[in-house]
């Protein structure tokens, strides 16, 4: 099988989508004949004309009320928010009205549309190119909320969320858009191309929404992960040499918790990783609902490591990063406890 | 800077507050038929003079004049004048079934009828509106049943939207209307969205979006006016200038641009102002923004001149922030009152017919009234389920709602 | 002492910081001439002036963001957003404005702002008058959340809340603003006049933000809430005559651990309610904490008791809110696990 | 619907694309000093059409003409262009420094230069900017020390900002420059509010907002102008219409209204459309605008016509959208140039005078580098700690926040 980014995948799916289906129509900052600027889109406008695939003026409100309206005609709107972290202007939009529309039109307008968002750190992008907000979707009721963290996932999830018939916040962890990145930044950067995940199967295929998939089996302790901290889990687990079960989330809403109730019962242990600021983040939902579904089979207390609860900062990127090493930590002290 | 006096912080104010004299003297109005009617492919910087003015149609004594007369004919008319009074009347009853406490909140449209009812006529069968909580003239004028209104009002166990939205925040897909939002003017950009998808698909239909006077000061105005005119969007902007917004008059809102049309100027866009009380002249501008947006000429704006007689909503006493008279004092006079006048003056309608037609339009609100009753009021009879609380979230139910409605026994 | 309404208590917090401090500015939709739709800040305008108090126009944006600046001159501005529905078209304003402002200026700008709204249900307000949306808040940080349940504790927040150096947002439960509700919807409504917490100190005093109340001593169960839930479980307790120890949170960011350490490692056992939907709330991160901090004293799964994951519907209002049965039977089960 | 031929979506796209030949023959340049000056507190309605226009006084002879010429005397056109110059050459440097890898990002300013220099100069101190990422020049006019803004560049010990933002990211109160948000258009409406509180106070200072053309797009701006409409907020507006935004031209966000500057008229504001790359154009034009603001006249919007030379920043490469030499089409040429010229025809300055003074900018940026890199660069020597990152997020470091650093072993 073909071995693709992060990007080519994601711009797969959505060609394989605009060739199978006239009313999937892709838009954004940028997006049209430039191809978006981490490239996601290039070469579509070109393929399948300027009406299916522009650049709109800069209003994140604008390209998600405007996806809306389409969506409630009959299209199918994949629109692209250049950075996760100018989500908000599109936030009202988002949570009073593509989350809500079919539930209070009884069904008659819907809002099948897929809102793609770069996220996450470690690209020096302080404060405004680095943020993880998936916890302010998840909170929302009506909405589902992916975070793939490989090309192959990409490209499944994102065929899925396309054909979903509900609004998809689709979140891309941008550290990994060209390579797998484990937090050690000062090792040599790797590249999909060596990586069994960047696999990616040709024309459509999917991989469905609202399923986990395990990274790593393992029976000392259940590792919950997405996006890039899959990647660091790993590399905590073989430097640690802890065997650990290592859980890709994936979807975050609706969660795979059969998933995770299963691999914690076994294991008696979880850790929790994200990248987004502590409180409040999605990790607190995992551990609520690990404690409430695995109390009597907890041997430690669910652990939580995250951002700290400060702004994304510039200089001190790798000091905020959770790496390997305090991933490992974590694990280490979960062991012991 | 010793030499400017300090700067001050100006906070406009209505003319008159309670206690004073109601005074429109500054409502410039022009003469009914003495404003152009352009063709509907004029450049927009030809028409500016549109977004200060004011189209008007009924003269003082009831006769229709000027370029934007003479579009519709006596049955036409005598069925805008039904849809209007059968309006007035359903608002009457409601707010009383409010008082009655079989629902729990109600909005009603005194003054404005002829907004909604006149524009709802110039739209085809397919065309979209994205409305707010005052416009439910497209609805009676689009032929959607009155029970359906109130079972909706009554949250009722025939709620066709299940119980699960606010009274009056209707929706039907079917009669050409979106979904009602609580929030204000987020719909106004999702109507420009809307006709975008059906230029893209290369459809015939379009789309009319309606935002309040108090609104256009939103986020989603300005947006929906960026992309409107970027993309040359098929959308009728309309702008319901009712004077008020709750308790804050219309110059907070409008700043110093003079009117709500002339927001439109600065996106290229031809930006109209109507005398909303005039059923003729909103149905010729209505038209005529239609007819444009058809032919692909793209957007228009459309601000109509009219006022909110009621209070805002059964929440609010409008007492407390402007004379009481001040509605009676409003210079454009009353929408129903007005084409009654101009039926007659036509020699298509009388007294005696009008009267006949209040009763029966009375008695087929009330008997709708009382069949959505057989359904259920808010606090009594029939309701819809719990389980309806449920559904509908997404299009299946995800496992985590399925565990939340077992937690919650039903 | 006088007793007083909550609005009574904040409008008063309003006036006695309007009147010490020439920096304190009020505005907000209807807030001028007619004093709020909720009477909040009634004869404000007429006492201070019209540029102190005064109407905006309806961009919820344009108050926070305007706000901002003010602050950023040396004003103090409170502001009012009419519903907590409301508030999104201002959160970029507020998470990536406000929020950040200090650290990202290194203390040369600052925001000393106050965000006043009407939260929560029980009023059947519908989808878009019934929301609680504080988790969205707890997970920024930068920001101070707070949330009153009753008009000593408003007036005193609101005013320390007005001191506060950084940014405030200050929800007030609207189905409290008259009386203490407890849920039990079908009984006759109670005043403040008859409730000990509705004697509000004359003038000014504060209540620190950052400490929770006990607002029941027990030793069965802690139960924590905020806002109308506080009364919600008062009548849990007296219902089920579990001798829960009721902690009122006050301020959920920054929390008082301290507070809620020391009761549930005491009682073993923990109930968290709010009304907000349970995904992703703050009861989540509570849990978390929760089990984080006293893992080895816990005898049951902490509980979590919320509006359900479903837009906040009008018909079912009571369906949807957790009153004094729906939490009663979690006293029940927590104490039988 | 038949008789009409299906919807079309429009989607604006620019003159040329790579490959093709620059062409800014639509783009309409009025001779220098062909423009009126109104007196400032002249009716917004009535000068409507400097939105349409462009303010010019630079002719191609380099004299300064008409009626906005005349307010700079020689030291202040030479000190101009000192500013300029130095902006100009700090980019080449820090461009440099981000290849070599000293930092992780850099934006420039090229061609841009006159308008943050000269409109720096229309203000008094205890003003405030509410900038964007490309008015560096405000501070370099303002007399902020270039080591300074370096120290941030490279988020090294020395950077005022600990560190905490992304390189450019300035900010000084004391230079009267808020701190720059990378969301776009977000400071637009701050600065409203904070001219709203200099009203408020009766002081007599006033704000600049500041925004780019494709940023005119989002919210912000939309309520920055509702806001100083309504409050007459003593701001200056300036969207900075360099052409661009990223790869996407103007026509974007503009759509039909034919300038940004048209957008004020909406909202009753006096809207004006200078030549930024003229010097003493920009200056007049400030000046006016400032005044206004100044005698509590109210808002001014001004749109600043020039072109982005260089890329968006140095993650872009302008190859990709459009015509390598479409920059030195454009047609409103380059400002240091034309001031440069302009001071030679004035007699205050040669060619020598000129290299001259480039040598000694060199010199002085040079040594504040070295200055700077004494102080360490993003990924050597001396850097923000750690601690940092915990401090200043709340005035006082509450309880988590104290946990957490402890956990971090800092
Ligand atoms: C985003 C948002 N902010 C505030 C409100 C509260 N609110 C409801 S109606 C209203 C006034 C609207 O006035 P206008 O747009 O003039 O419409 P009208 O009621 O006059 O028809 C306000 C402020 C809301 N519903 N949504
Ligand atoms: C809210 C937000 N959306 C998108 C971006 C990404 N972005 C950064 S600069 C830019 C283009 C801005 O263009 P313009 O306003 O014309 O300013 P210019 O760069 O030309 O000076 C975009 C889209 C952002 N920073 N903030
Ligand atoms: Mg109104
Ligand atoms: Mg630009």
């Amino acid at each position: 099988m073909p071995r693709k980014t992060m990007i080519e995948a994601i711009r797969d799916a959505m060609d394989v989508m605009m060739g199978r289906d006239d009313d999937v129509v892709v838009f954004g900052e940028d997006v049209g004949y430039f191809g978006g600027v981490f490239r996601c889109t290039q070469g579509l406008q070109q393929k399948y004309g300027r009406s299916r695939c522009f650049d709109t003026p800069i209003s994140e409100l604008g390209i998600v009320g405007t996806a809306i309206g389409m969506a409630a005609y009959g299209l199918k709107p994949c629109v692209e928010v250049q950075f996760a972290d100018y989500v908000y202007p599109a936030y009202d939009q988002i949570v009073s009205e593509a989350a809500r529309l079919r539930y209070r039109s009884n069904g008659q307008f819907t809002c099948p549309i897929v809102i793609r968002m770069p996220t996450g750190g470690g690209i020096f992008g302080g404060q405004t190119h680095s943020q993880s907000p998936e916890a302010l979707f998840t909170h929302v009721s009506g909405l589902k909320t992916v975070v793939p963290s490989n090309p192959h996932d990409a490209k499944g999830m994102l065929i899925s969320a396309i054909e979903d018939p509900d609004p998809v916040i689709f979140l891309e962890p941008k550290r990994l858009y060209n390579g797998p990145f484990d937090g050690h930044h000062e090792q040599p950067v790797t590249s999909w191309a060596k990586h069994e995940l960047g696999e990616v199967p040709d024309g459509h295929f999917t991989v469905p929404l609202g399923k986990a998939a395990i990274r790593r089996k393992g029976s000392a302790l259940t590792v919950l992960a997405y996006g890039t901290m899959v990647h660091v889990a790993e590399a905590a687990a073989a430097e640690t040499g802890i065997d650990a079960e290592i859980i890709d989330i994936r979807t975050l809403l609706p969660l795979d918790l059969e998933a995770i109730v299963h691999s914690v019962r076994k294991t008696g242990r979880c850790v929790i990783v994200h990248e987004a600021t502590l409180t409040s983040g999605f990790g607190a939902e995992l551990s609520a609902l690990v404690q409430e579904n695995c109390f009597y089979h907890l041997e430690a207390a669910v652990a939580r490591v995250t951002g700290w609860d400060t702004p994304y900062p510039h200089a001190q990127e790798w000091d905020y990063f959770p790496g390997p090493q305090r991933v490992g930590r974590a694990f280490v002290e979960t062991m012991a406890a | 800077m010793a030499d400017h006096a300090g700067l001050r912080l100006h906070v406009p104010e209505p003319e008159v507050r309670p206690g004073g004299t109601p005074d429109f003297s500054n409502v410039v109005i022009p003469k009914a038929g003495s404003v152009r009617r352009p063709e509907v492919d004029a450049e927009p910087e030809s028409i500016r003079d549109l977004a200060y003015s004011i189209i008007r149609v009924l003269n003082r004594e009831g006769e229709a004049v000027g370029p934007w007369a003479g579009l519709l004919g006596d049955e036409e008319l005598r069925e805008g004048l039904r849809h209007m009074m059968t309006l007035r009347a359903f608002d009457a009853r409601m707010q009383m079934a409010q008082r009655q406490g079989k629902t729990s909140f109600y909005m009603q449209h005194m003054g404005e009828e002829a907004v909604s009812s006149a524009f709802r006529k110039a739209l085809l069968p397919g065309d979209m509106n994205f409305p707010t909580y005052r416009q439910a003239g497209l609805l009676i004028a689009g032929g959607y049943p009155l029970v359906e209104m109130m079972n909706q009002i009554y949250s009722n166990e025939a709620d066709p939207l299940k119980g699960r939205q606010l009274p009056i925040m209707y929706a039907s897909r079917e009669h050409g209307f979106f979904s009602i939002s609580g929030n204000l003017a987020t719909q106004f950009v999702q109507a420009v969205g809307w006709a975008m998808a059906s230029a893209i698909k290369g459809d015939s239909r379009i789309a009319a979006g309606w935002v309040g006077d108090g609104s256009t000061a939103e986020s989603d105005f300005h947006a929906a006016l960026v992309f409107a005119s970027t993309y040359r969007a098929p959308v009728v902007l309309n702008i319901v200038n009712n004077q008020w917004a709750i308790s804050t008059f219309q110059g907070i809102a409008r700043g110093g641009s003079g009117t709500f049309a002339a927001r439109g100027l600065g996106f290229g866009l031809p930006s109209l102002r109507v005398d909303g009380n005039d059923y003729l002249a909103v149905h010729a501008v209505a038209r005529w923004a239609v007819e444009r947006a058809r032919r692909n000429l793209g957007p228009t704006l459309v601000e109509y001149v009219t006022y909110r007689v009621g209070a805002h909503s059964t929440s609010d006493d409008p007492s407390a922030y402007r004379p009481k008279e001040e509605s009676a004092a409003w210079p454009l006079g009353d929408p129903v009152i007005r084409l009654k006048k101009h039926l007659i003056v036509r020699g298509a309608w009388s007294e005696e017919r009008h009267k006949q037609a209040e009763a029966e339009i009375l008695d087929t609100v009330i008997s709708a009234q009382k069949e959505a009753e057989r359904h259920g009021t808010l606090h009594a009879g029939g309701k819809p389920s719990a389980r309806d609380m449920f559904e509908g979230v997404y299009a299946e139910m995800p496992p985590h709602l399925r565990r939340q409605r077992q937690q919650a026994g039903i």
